[in-house]
């Protein structure tokens, strides 16, 4: 089973492994190659080659140079906004999440089970449907246009991934644990505080990790509710992709992809091992 | 004054019985052992007291006072949990003082009421550890630790040395006998454990199905079992019963064992005389495997019944030997002295302990005498 | 101890309720408020589908209209089709492609870390550039079909994008390349959970590591096959921007899926009460899906429970 | 003005490319003029423009004006208060200067609420000059049957594609149009937008459809659903021959740093010889605010889209013509493609030929659009599907959505 | 010939060495049962035993065969692990005919083994269940029946009735007991109890730190213990130890124990001849608590030595009543008969059996005499 020896078999299962490998990076290969790549030189050949002329200028024009109409900025203002939007909302869903999800696996109250059914059918509600509804919320509580709505939205669609994922995790926690800081006189918070908190980490790094990549990434509500310079990132994206009255910009498109996943990229980097061990424990029953 | 009293307490998940009236009456300072098979309801009745659960009728009183509406931390009960519960995050200073936090205690009387504590349970060098660093015993006392830094009302202990060595389980369980007996603290414990309940008890509660069978002292459960449950649950080995006819004879009554069979066994009974109304019929008859020794051995009180029994296995423990032999073709465990290795297959000679031996009603199942 | 004090009084200033007031806050508030809007937004596209609302919802009553036109447009016929090929496919292409991940991975090779992340990381990237980038792959003017015949193989075809037999299976493979990673991680971790006894008890019966596999690890996957299943299934209910991207629905109306309908509806053809019928028609789709996967786990429930 | 800064709040799609620049420089000018120019581009696609802009209505705060054209001015200004632009619009004396059929959308209630902006007809026909060297052909094709002469003619010079074209909806849906239309304006008129039901059986459906076959014959399969300009430069070269696309090809080969020489620009094939103009006109529609400097913004930004400075500034941009047909196209900064195009706008609302395009949503609502073009598409990707059959299927839809 | 011979086995992990060159032959038909506290190296050895560890040096010989590179299937060895390790998936059957399945063993023949060991075991009733639906005892015996339904060389078995309440246990201990004897298999059963390791071994190596400290029969090493640890280790309560002096004395050497307190107590010993060289010196004295009974216990084979000791504490545990006493002011330990109570702060006489003491020295802690 999970034994290192060194067998034919064991050759074969590297060379397995490395081909799908390889073809999992090809397309991220082929973004980069072209992020290196002129526009002119891509148009030449095909979409896939090695740069003749490594074209860095690329990333300073996906970076800060790239008109969205008037703005000549690149995607940089676009990701502050983006990281103004994410940052906060993937910090309250988490949170609020974790105490959702504590509060229904480990006190158990009346209704629980009803209210974290509908919870986790959230995952599964298109968000084509929730649009329009949103559109009626934010503007009745006067947060249309603006950065703090667009958190709102994720926040509370958040919370069906995070609340499903971290009372599966917290399912697991000893009830005995609850128990002993009640008896020492612990109340709720004092518990999630000092109690649950310190033992959450994996499965708050799978929430982070999720929800980041998630709201990051996210563009119809991006560009509904936000207005010229609070776009998000992804607006500026689909602003190089979409653009229809211009010759394609596959070289500095390619870099701006390149540059607006690298938060993304980088998070699933350096959480992707706690990633698997967060699961390990949760999602699973 | 009673420390506790249970109420005609009783408690259902759903479509299952776990407590069926239970009524306890528990004094002041009484060392309590609840014992009972797996899923016989003890942790359950442990949650109800502590307020972690909520009976579905009945009432918990604790000095006096109803309090099934008083929340866990109001009810002032240290509680160590079978699985210590310790907070896995904390430092073992941190779970000890956990509970001195939340009542906002001063820092420098926490200092010292941890030093105290530590000192007891010789853990000073560990105040500085996580749980995880422990090993099961050292674990073991930190829960204790974080029960003994209170004084409340009553102490609960849910099977507190279930995890550890024997020989770490001999000396905790002197410590805790120590410590009940320096403070005189109420404590309910849970243990499926014979010696811890037998050695700590000031009386014993064994559970049943949800329904405490014997509430009495150690000896009374020992040597009077209520009824063949409570009989064959206590002792290891247990209690030897089997089916017997009580018949009268010129010099009282006699216990006959494989009644007609060429090796019956009869054994005339002095004392037994709240038997009387049972001559005649079937019973079951009980005796202890300590009961049954080696043929000299001489008794407290009375030349022993001295029989002839075919051996079928011999185990030697070291510091005793268990014998498996045949009483009037009943099958019996002995308990002889170490040195002492009757041949398998071979008869040999063992002196019967008459005045220790129970008799059952087979229909109810209840002691007759 | 002196036992005469009766319990210590808490504080009788202030009633229970009061007290748990900001944990009750809490717990309800974030959970009702995610409650509430799934439910009031559901009712309202429910009533929607009923009203003839077009550019912006108003009120008003058309019976089943919108759901009888949806239900006879081509659109939404071929998007129902495609729905069933895709999701079956993707689901079942990614939990075996996930699972043979998984398998790999667990074979205790060197670098696992690094082919991890290899694995997981298109679930990094969004929807709009995954499609993008395989529209480009998959282009045969400008992916790997030019490629191969740049590189002199003239008769190499990989045209599937443009084939309205085939397309749909392009959108298969650029979402099995996005999320297989995920269903590889749950798999991992449920594989690494298999308790090692029990892996050590078969070799000693004596069974190589396929039988292992076959009949020991994978039979105890089951939970995680479901949550995989149900999560994948949610994916290919709601898939959208990637085919949005990668195919916008064609060639021609080839690639049509039930959630690109109801936002065409919706918003590009101004027919809000018809595209809110389409959203019905997918919840219901899901609930066909979901109610019997809730049903299997009440019942196991109850088993564990009776056990 | 005076007493309040003019500001203008305004939501287009046009974000990136010639579009992006054009809409750029009128800012600029509204800002020379003392404005506050406060633009909030859209990217992506039309779609995402008015989920903002319904976004914005529902939510009582719309813009003080809005990218929005054809019919779609007619249904939005239904949900929502519009300006009333009549009394600048006379002050300007813009009535005179734009086709009747083009003002007739912007003031549906009788009332001028939206001002175009530029116009474009989406049957142009691109010529590669390689090409036709290649076909060692020279003459502009009139006709259909010139243009299918010219394509084969290509074909046998070693121009593998005679077509260039894109591969998405409103492309494939401007080939079906363009045929139709070069057919019979007529049958245009009738069938597509006023969709009567003789027409949309009538034989020149049929036609029209089996000339998009051909057209889709001649591209390269391979195009699948590309803009029409990732192949640009294949035209350029000579690789790809014709293509009927929108006057915005122009902007966008011009913005490319193609060369005028590289290619001509014609009127798309008209049978009856007489240029078909398929109007297209992009147009901003005024919504009411009460803000006095909104309002102030609202009147220069009127004043501006009508001034033919400013047409003129934009269309040289773009590439589409001014919507004044009083603007002379004979100065410099303008393309022998843009005056065809203007004069063609001319003779053919003179022999009633200029026509309302569907592909780009100025014949019908969208809903109506959409179906439409569903069958297109469907028809252009799929060869299996008979002329005949496309036909009915038009029919259908059209019954369909209405 | 030697059913399993281990040599110079040695297995370290990271920088913790777990085994430490282990020496063990095992005779066919053997019971061999191997003791020692957590964490001593028990899994490991049975492990690598079984090749599903590999041995960081030494080597592993079954039947003669050094297996180090034989796969765990092919080593001819059947295994009871600790934690069941039962197919979830399976029923009991496939669980039991799974390795016979993997062997290719015929379908009819699979069906009478496996009716064969079901009888054995009495789980007849459970076959068509899975795991999750048995009992504790019951996922036990299915274990068993898992290794039992071979013939293997060899049976490793892994602490097997860990998780069995006391009765449980009994009834399982003897069974497997019947099992030895009547298939006369060869047999290394890990267990942390006592009784089992005394009754059910024909030999019981007593490891510590990852070195087999003693490998005797279970007599020997009940008896004498090689060194402190398998002293203390062995037995509940475990032997009694405390520093003493061993002097010369007219009638041959004596134990004195808290020599110069007015409390010394001083043993006359018979038959420690190998003490001679430890005349005049410090040792330290052990003895078993069932070696100190109550004054008038006559132990077979010559007259006790009789002391007053001081009381401190009393257990009765029902069978028996243990006794905190002190000897010479060191604390022991003694079982005495149940019915008998001395309360404690007074002195009550007590019969010593100085044929059964231990005496070890001070610096190697091993066995003198
Ligand atoms: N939350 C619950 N829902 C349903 N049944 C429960 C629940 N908690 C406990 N039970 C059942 O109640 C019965 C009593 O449980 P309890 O934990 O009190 O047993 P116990 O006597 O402590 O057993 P043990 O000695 O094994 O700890 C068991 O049969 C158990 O399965
Ligand atoms: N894979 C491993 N890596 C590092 N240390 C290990 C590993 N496996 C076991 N150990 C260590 O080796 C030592 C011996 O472990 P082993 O499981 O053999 O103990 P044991 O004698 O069976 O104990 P127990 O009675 O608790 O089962 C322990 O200290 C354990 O922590
Ligand atoms: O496709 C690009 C073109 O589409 C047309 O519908 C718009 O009116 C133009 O402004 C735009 O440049
Ligand atoms: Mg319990
Ligand atoms: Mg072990």
């Amino acid at each position: 089973m999970r034994e290192r020896t060194f067998a034919p078999s064991r050759i074969l299962i590297y060379l397995i492994v490395l081909l799908i490998a390889a073809a999992w990076l090809a397309p991220l290969a082929v973004v980069v190659l072209n992020s290196l790549r002129s526009n002119e030189e891509i148009a030449q050949g095909s979409m896939i080659g090695w740069p003749q002329h490594w074209a860095w200028s690329n990333y300073l024009a996906a970076w800060s140079g790239f008109c969205v109409a008037e703005t000549c900025a690149g995607i940089r203002p676009y990701m502050l906004n983006s990281a103004l939007v994410t940052i906060p909302a993937t910090i309250f869903s988490t949170l609020l999440g974790a105490i959702a999800g504590y509060a229904v696996s480990l006190w158990r109250f009346r209704g629980d089970t009803w209210i974290y059914g509908i919870v986790t059918l959230g995952l599964f509600l298109p968000q084509q449907m929730r649009l329009l509804p949103w559109t009626i919320v934010l503007r009745d509580i006067g947060l249309i246009n603006t950065l703090a709505g667009l958190v709102l939205i994720h926040t509370i669609q958040g919370l069906s991934f995070t609340t499903l994922f971290c009372r599966n995790y917290y399912v697991a926690i000893p009830h005995e644990l609850i128990r002993a800081a009640r008896i020492d006189g612990a109340g709720f918070f004092r518990i999630f505080w000092r109690i649950i908190l310190p033992l959450s980490p994996p499965i708050l790094i799978v929430t982070v990790i999720w929800q980041f990549t998630h709201i990051w990434n996210e563009f119809l509500y991006g560009v509904t509710f936000t207005s010229g310079q609070q776009q998000p990132v992804t607006a500026a994206l689909i602003a190089l992709s979409a653009a229809v009255a211009d010759i394609p910009q596959h070289g500095v498109q390619s870099a701006a992809v390149i540059i607006a996943a690298l938060p993304t990229l980088l998070i699933y980097l350096l959480g992707g091992k706690y990633f698997v061990r967060g699961l390990t424990a949760g999602a699973v029953k | 004054m009673a420390a506790l009293s249970i109420r005609t307490l009783s408690k259902r998940y759903a479509n299952l019985e776990v407590l069926k009236g239970i009524d306890l009456d528990i004094e002041s300072g009484e060392f309590t052992v609840l014992v009972g098979p797996s899923g016989c309801g003890k942790s359950t009745l442990l949650n109800i007291v502590a307020g972690l659960d909520h009976p579905s009728a009945g009432t918990v009183e604790i000095g006096g006072r109803v309090v099934n509406d008083v929340p866990p931390k109001d009810r002032d009960i240290a509680m160590v949990f079978q699985s210590y519960a310790l907070y896995p995050s904390m430092t073992v200073r941190q779970n000890i003082t956990f509970g001195m936090e939340c009542r906002h205690v001063p820092k420098a009387e926490q200092d010292s009421a941890v030093a105290n504590v530590a000192k007891l349970l010789q853990i000073e060098a560990l105040l500085g550890r996580k749980p995880s660093q422990l090993s099961g015993g050292q674990r073991q006392r930190v829960a204790m630790g974080r029960a003994l830094v209170r004084d409340p009302l009553l102490f609960l202990f849910d099977e507190p040395l279930s995890n550890l060595d024997a020989k770490l389980r001999v000396e905790m369980r002197m410590e805790i006998k120590r410590l009940h007996q320096r403070i005189g603290a109420t404590i309910i414990y849970v243990t499926h454990d014979q010696i811890e309940a037998m050695t700590m008890a000031t009386r014993i509660a064994v559970m049943h199905r949800g329904v405490v069978q014997q509430f009495a002292d150690p000896d009374t459960v020992y040597r009077y079992p209520a009824n063949l449950f409570v009989a064959r649950f206590m002792g290891s080995p247990p209690m030897n019963t089997m089916p017997a006819r009580l018949e009268a004879d010129a010099g009282g009554p006699v216990v006959v064992i494989g009644a007609g069979r060429p090796d019956e066994v009869r054994l005339r009974l002095q004392g037994y005389d709240s038997a009387a109304p049972y001559l005649g019929r079937e019973v079951v008859f009980g005796i202890r495997p300590e009961c049954i020794a080696e043929g000299n051995r001489v008794f407290s009180g009375g030349a022993p019944i001295v029989v002839h029994a075919p051996v079928e296995m011999v185990e030697p423990t070291g510091a005793e030997t268990i014998v498996l032999l045949r009483l009037g073709g009943e099958s019996a465990l002995a308990r002889i002295t170490p040195d002492i290795r009757p041949p398998p297959g071979t008869a040999a000679p063992f002196a019967l302990d008459t005045r220790r031996i129970c008799l059952f009603d087979p229909e109810t199942e209840r002691l007759i005498a | 101890m002196s036992n005469a004090a009766a319990i210590r009084p808490g504080r009788p200033a202030l009633p229970e309720w009061v007290r748990r007031l900001p944990e009750y806050l809490m717990i309800w508030v974030p959970l009702l408020l995610s409650a509430a809007h799934l439910v009031s937004f559901s009712l309202w596209t429910i009533w929607i589908s009923f009203t003839p609302s077009t550019l912006v919802p108003v009120t008003g009553w058309v019976g089943l209209r919108n759901y009888s036109a949806v239900a006879a447009s081509r659109n939404w016929q071929i998007a129902f089709d495609n729905l069933l090929l895709f999701g079956s496919a993707f689901v079942l292409l990614s939990l075996v492609t996930g699972l043979a991940l998984a398998i790999l991975l667990d074979q205790r090779i060197r670098g696992e870390n690094l082919l991890r992340s290899v694995f997981l990381y298109p679930l990094a990237v969004s929807f709009v550039v995954t499609g993008t980038v395989w529209s480009w792959l998959l282009n045969p003017g400008l992916g790997i079909q030019k490629l191969v015949h740049d590189l002199g193989w003239t008769s190499f075809k990989f045209d599937w994008l443009i084939d309205r037999d085939m397309a749909i299976w392009t959108i298969v493979i650029a979402a099995i390349w996005q999320s297989s990673g995920f269903a590889m991680a749950l798999f991992l971790a449920g594989l690494r959970s298999v308790d090692t006894d029990i892996i050590k008890a078969a070799q000693i019966d004596g069974a190589g590591p396929f039988r292992i596999y076959r009949r020991i690890i994978l039979p105890s996957l089951w939970p995680i096959t479901i949550t995989v299943v149900v999560i994948q299934l949610q994916f290919a209910i709601s898939t959208f921007d990637l085919v949005r991207a990668l195919t916008n629905g064609g060639p021609g109306i080839a690639t049509q899926l039930p959630a690109l309908v109801v936002y065409d509806l919706m918003f590009q053809r101004s027919l809000l009460g018809r595209g809110a019928a389409a959203a019905v028609l997918m919840l219901l789709i899901l609930l066909a899906v979901l109610l019997p996967y809730a049903a299997w786990r009440y019942v196991q429930r109850r088993r564990a429970a009776h056990a | 003005q005076g007493a309040v800064k003019p500001r203008l709040t305004a939501i287009s799609q046009w974000s990136a490319g010639s579009d992006g620049a054009a809409i750029t420089a009128l800012g600029k000018k509204f800002e020379e003029k003392g404005g506050v120019w406060q633009h909030s581009p859209v990217p992506g696609f039309t779609t995402e423009m008015m989920n903002k802009l319904r976004a914005q209505i529902m939510a009582g705060d719309p813009p003080a004006c809005s990218q929005l054209k054809g019919p779609e001015i007619a249904a939005w200004s239904k949900i929502a208060p519009t300006v009333d632009l009549d009394a600048v619009v006379a002050a300007a004396g813009y009535e005179k200067v734009v086709a009747p059929d083009l003002a007739k959308l912007h003031k549906p209630g009788g009332k001028w609420i939206a001002l175009p902006l530029q116009i474009y007809s989406t049957n142009m026909l691109f010529l590669s000059k390689r090409a036709m060297d290649k076909a060692k052909a020279d003459k502009i094709p009139v006709t259909w049957a010139d243009f299918n002469e010219l394509a084969d003619k290509m074909k046998a010079g070693g121009v593998p594609y005679p077509i260039a074209n894109g591969g998405t909806r409103p492309d494939d849906g401007q080939k079906f149009e363009a045929a139709l239309a070069g057919i019979s304006p007529l049958a245009y008129r009738a069938a597509i937008m006023n969709l009567e039901k003789k027409a949309l059986e009538g034989s020149e459906i049929k036609a029209a459809f089996a000339q998009v076959r051909k057209i889709a014959d001649w591209m390269d399969p391979n195009v699948g659903a590309q803009h029409f300009s990732t192949n640009l430069k294949r035209f350029i070269d000579g690789d790809m021959g014709m293509m009927i696309m929108g006057g915005w090809a122009q902007g966008v080969l011009r913005n490319a740093g193609f060369k005028f020489e590289d290619f001509m620009i014609a009127p798309g094939p008209s049978d009856n010889s007489k240029p078909v103009f398929l109007l297209n006109a992009d147009a901003f529609i005024f919504w009411q605010r009460k803000e006095p400097d909104l309002q102030a913004g609202q009147t220069l930004m009127a004043q501006l889209v009508m001034d033919p400075a400013i047409q003129t500034m934009y269309s040289q941009i773009t590439g589409s013509i001014p919507v004044r047909t009083d603007v002379d196209l004979s100065g410099e900064g303008w393309s022998d493609g843009q005056r065809r195009t203007a004069a063609a706008l001319k003779d053919a609302i003179a022999s009633n030929q200029a026509v309302l395009s569907l592909a780009h949503n100025m014949a019908q609502e969208n809903g109506m659009t959409a179906a439409m073009i569903d069958v297109i598409t469907e028809y252009v990707k799929n060869k299996t599907i008979k002329p005949e059959q496309a036909a009915t299927r038009l029919a259908e839809a059209v019954e369909g959505a209405r």
